[in-house]
């Protein structure tokens, strides 16, 4: 399955997506990373050129809210994203929230799935099983 | 009039600058405080200067996290620049600063100084005579840099690989080399009205698995670059590497060799200290844990011999620190240098000896490129992988080296890229490291390695 | 039946002790779990042990504060006896306990072992299966000793030296070398079942500017004493000296010479164990200071190579600690712990061979007192002053030693009195301190070196 | 002028008794050490024997409270205390508590000049003031 990945915005926090790169690589998805920097244009410019099921986006820094609110209108734009699955995670507020208060706000932007402060790790192990339910 | 002058004209009749006095600036510097200046107290104060992070937008609250430093006992203050001013949009920041103002909500991650002007911030570093450590992220910061100087802040971090390849994606790197060079020009001109200026490079660099050859060959020639156009005092600095041992070693070497290369070129008459960063790398999370990392970067900073340590606060997993954590950190830290006593003296000869080789040969390289100047050298240095800096997010950076730990933590190259160590100190890296594994392990080690201290 | 088992019947006898069945706690320690022996848990487990204080009246107070330690990843258990159990006032020591048990304020600074009694005992011990450490201050331990192993404890802390100098003015030392050689015999005895018991001395002693030569002397020849009489797993110990120098060559010290002096006695099949102190002078009254000082102290018996650290909390300058500073101690430390990691290796060897001769001449002096056993030469030693502990409150302290800190926060001895080291260590002694000062200034730099943490 | 100081009751808590004894010295005083572990009847029997003008007590283990109780009673019991200066200092209580409630309480013990967590140049120089107010 195909993966667009990459940190969102002006962000450059590097880490988190060189690991996300190779977890997936690992997990036997076929990876298109963006790196960090990216806007979210360029992100769905990528999955369309791709033709990716999914798009897994990071931001650490603090700045994801302030995008995801376009994402909506953004995406409306480009045709056949319908089954797009849609991930994020990181640290996806300035300060401090609990997820109880961010993941119905960032679902409501258009994620699936919603990671705030989430382990790698089990965050991919969700979306695995995630698709694995979708695709029964 | 000199070209510099020229140039200096023309960055200081930006629009967001009102008119800037170049012989009121010059006269302010001559008969400044000596106290304003870090390389003053750098050679009066007989201990190592704490320096916390922090910068907020508007005056009154910049001033209150100041005052908070200083009942917090602090030697050195910090001046973080909000990032539309680092990007040059003082057409933003302008705007974000009146909206702060306004209402009781910070818009900016910094202090705009450019907006707020010389005059106004003078005021308040002259009003707590304490040195002013600017910190940016800013790749021309022509215009910052004067603001700065004419404001009473002299001591400058920064330098263009230092301040690019952790900060940047796309930036040019050439242009950073050409905007740094004006700012170094200016530190030395105005160095030889009163104390010199300081210039900071920044070690840390991503803090993150980044190789003690890298850092200090980098640590070099922004040493080099800045002594080249007349700068009088220079910091070297690192982050703590997670061994206690490898930043031992690592103190040692910068020290020998920025007086090495500093004699080279002729400036044995520059002052040159060391910096030690606290941890940079991932936090804990919990707050707590975060205070016994902080209190060990401070016992290892001594063990290195550090002039100045730069502080990190209990929140710096959750996000940016509230001036009570900040000044927390401040006196904890004042507090254990004083009760740290009877440090051993410690060298570990072979360590030494090939980190030393690793960074004459990366030095030797640089110098080596054909190219016809330092910062030419340099650029194709990096562009070509001789200088590599893992996890630099920057689209120049050769991303070719694979660093790991080794059971000491040690930072250990396993693979060199283009990076020119010899054979002999290869081999010594690997030797450390189980290369047994298969990659699978590897990668799970490296994950872990990023977060030893979580 | 043998001398030992006939006054083991006596004292087991004591009306508060509810029917001591030998062969049911033979039984028991034959067939006890191997983790509650310390000294399994040093052979297995690869780390520095931690260890807090504590101790509370009722089984439930007890209950609930082990609970929380092992919550926070405790390895070894306290048990701290309160001060009438240590006195042998057992009949105060339960009507307190009641008292506690009623209300629910606590009545005693400790838990009365002898009368809660070591059924009781036994089940909150085997419960949490973690091994203790009993911490009392007895000069008479006999019955209290009996009870803990029966209970499960397989560590004892003290000594006829360390628990008697420090502790008491006027009780008499020729007795409390005979109640000790009960407990050693006895802990010897037990040892031959399964695991063996630990003895453990207290080498903090007065806390206060005790020089090195005297605590390891004290040490080694409390060690010397237990092993006399069968003892197989002894840990030596000593606390932060306020220098990390200092510390670390006293480590290396003391675990050469103890090795050394148990061999001599052909005790080479005894393990012996390394135990630091954090710091147990004065400590800072701020707490978060306090935190500082802990974290400190932990990066040192690193440093030092401890097997086992004693925790002290952020609370030790304004009272008795709650469960909770307690519990955060042992969070922080094990933390540190596993984040510390490059640990360099340091040898002094000037300084090692300096207190390496006065150890072995104090000794040597021991040795060649008359007497016709070891204790009665120690007994003897103490009296004449070869060996004098500063700051002392026991009548029988000789008292004359005056003990200074170098530039370097080195305790230094800068008035001999009897203790016989030799005149070339005690000119280096002197050397490090400037001895030109009057009397008054020298008198306010002791007060001053006392507080040196505040 | 003479003092009779010491630590009072099981106390053995040694380090603060010796500077006192020290800075006493230095101040002039004719000093009586009695140590640590020293009774009350020790303390007034050494005042009488001495025909000491000042009672200087330590305590920091927290034992103070419990024999401080006692003092006035057994005060009585002595002839021609009246004059004795009787001063108390250290750390006063079992945990922690505030100057404003232990000071009049030990006032009301019997004490003069009550020290609590107070250093002891301080508490000297205070003495000394107390002296000097009380001859004039
Ligand atoms: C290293 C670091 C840097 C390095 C970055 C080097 C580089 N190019 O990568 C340097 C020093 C250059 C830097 C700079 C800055 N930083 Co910074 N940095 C950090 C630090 C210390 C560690 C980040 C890291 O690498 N962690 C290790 C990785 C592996 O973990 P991670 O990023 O947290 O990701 C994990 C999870 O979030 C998750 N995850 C991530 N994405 C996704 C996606 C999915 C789908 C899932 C399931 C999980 C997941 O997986 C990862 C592994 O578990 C953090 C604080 C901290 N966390 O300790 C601050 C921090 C992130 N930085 C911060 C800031 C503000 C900055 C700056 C803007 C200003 C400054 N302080 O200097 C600059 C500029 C950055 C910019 N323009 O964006 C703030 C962000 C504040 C906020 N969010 O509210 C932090 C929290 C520090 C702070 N307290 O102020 N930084
Ligand atoms: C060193 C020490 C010990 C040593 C003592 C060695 C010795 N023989 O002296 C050892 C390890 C043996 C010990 C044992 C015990 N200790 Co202890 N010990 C301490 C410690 C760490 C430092 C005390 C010290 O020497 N300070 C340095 C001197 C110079 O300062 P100071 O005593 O505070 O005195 C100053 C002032 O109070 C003032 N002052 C004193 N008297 C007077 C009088 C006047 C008139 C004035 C003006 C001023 C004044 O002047 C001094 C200088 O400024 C304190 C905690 C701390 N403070 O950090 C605990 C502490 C005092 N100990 C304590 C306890 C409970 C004990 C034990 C009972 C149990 C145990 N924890 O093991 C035992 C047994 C003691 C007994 N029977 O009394 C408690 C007391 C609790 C309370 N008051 O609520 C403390 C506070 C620790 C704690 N948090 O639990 N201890």
């Amino acid at each position: 399955m195909k993966v667009v990945t990459g940190v969102v915005g002006n962000d450059i926090h590097v880490v988190a997506n060189r690991l996300i790169e190779l977890s997936l690589h690992a997990r036997g998805f076929e990876v298109f990373n963006l790196g960090v920097n990216t806007y979210l244009e360029e992100f769905f410019d990528a999955v369309v050129e791709t033709d990716a099921d999914i798009l897994l986006i990071s931001s650490l820094n603090g700045e994801a809210e302030g995008w995801s609110r376009e994402i909506k209108i953004l995406k409306s734009k480009y045709k056949n994203l319908d089954n797009l699955v849609m991930v994020i995670g990181g640290n996806l507020v300035v300060g401090t929230a609990s997820p109880e208060t961010i993941v119905p706000k960032y679902k409501n932007y258009g994620f699936d799935l919603v990671f705030h402060q989430v382990d790698l790790n089990t965050g991919l192990d969700t979306l695995e099983e995630f698709l694995k339910e979708r695709n029964k | 009039m000199s070209l510099l002058q020229e140039e200096r004209k023309i960055i200081l009749g930006n629009e967001y600058v009102d008119n800037f006095d170049f012989a009121e600036v010059e006269d302010f510097v001559k008969n400044a405080s000596k106290d304003l200046f870090i390389s003053y107290n750098f050679k009066t104060k007989n201990k190592m200067l704490v320096q916390p992070r922090g910068g907020f937008p508007t005056y009154k609250k910049q001033f209150a996290l100041n005052k908070f430093f200083v009942e917090a006992n602090v030697d050195v203050l910090p001046l973080t620049i909000d990032s539309n001013t680092r990007l040059n949009d003082y057409a933003t920041a302008k705007k974000m600063l009146r909206l702060s103002e306004e209402n009781e909500i910070d818009m900016l991650n910094g202090y705009p100084l450019v907006n707020h002007g010389y005059r106004t911030t003078r005021k308040m570093i002259t009003h707590f005579n304490k040195p002013v450590s600017l910190r940016h992220g800013t790749p021309d910061a022509r215009l910052l840099i004067e603001t700065a100087i004419a404001s009473g802040i002299f001591e400058i971090e920064g330098g263009p690989i230092t301040y690019l390849l952790p900060y940047s994606k796309n930036f040019p790197l050439d242009k950073a080399f050409l905007y740094w060079k004006y700012v170094e020009k200016v530190c030395a001109n105005y160095s030889k009205l009163n104390e010199p200026i300081n210039r900071e490079s920044f070690g840390p660099l991503t803090a993150t698995l980044v190789p003690p050859a890298i850092t200090i060959a980098i640590q070099l020639l922004e040493m080099l670059l800045s002594l080249e156009e007349g700068v009088k005092s220079f910091s070297v600095s690192f982050s703590q590497t997670g061994s206690m041992n490898q930043d031992i070693v690592m103190g040692a070497v910068i020290k020998k060799l920025a007086k090495h290369y500093a004699n080279e070129i002729n400036c044995d008459d520059t002052t040159i200290n060391l910096v030690y960063h606290q941890w940079m790398g991932a936090f804990p999370t919990n707050k707590d844990f975060a205070e016994q990392l902080i209190n060990m970067s401070t016992v290892i900073a001594s063990m290195v011999g550090a002039d100045k340590i730069i502080t990190k606060t209990r929140e710096e997993a959750s996000g940016i620190p509230t001036k009570e954590a900040n000044a927390k950190t401040v006196a904890s830290t004042q507090y254990t240098l004083g009760i740290l006593n009877g440090l051993p003296n410690i060298v570990d000869e072979e360590e030494e000896e090939i980190l030393t080789l690793e960074v004459k040969a990366i030095m030797e390289a640089v110098f080596n490129d054909e190219a016809d100047t330092l910062w030419r050298k340099v650029f194709n240095s990096i562009k070509n992988g001789t200088i590599d800096v893992p996890f630099s997010p920057h689209i120049i950076n050769h991303n070719e080296m694979i660093t790991i730990r080794d059971a000491n933590k040690n930072i250990r190259i396993i693979k060199r890229g283009n990076v020119p160590i010899s054979d002999r100190c290869f081999e010594y890296e690997k030797s450390k490291c189980d290369l047994t594994k298969d990659t699978t392990s590897i990668v799970n080690d490296i994950i872990h390695d990023i977060g030893i201290m979580q």
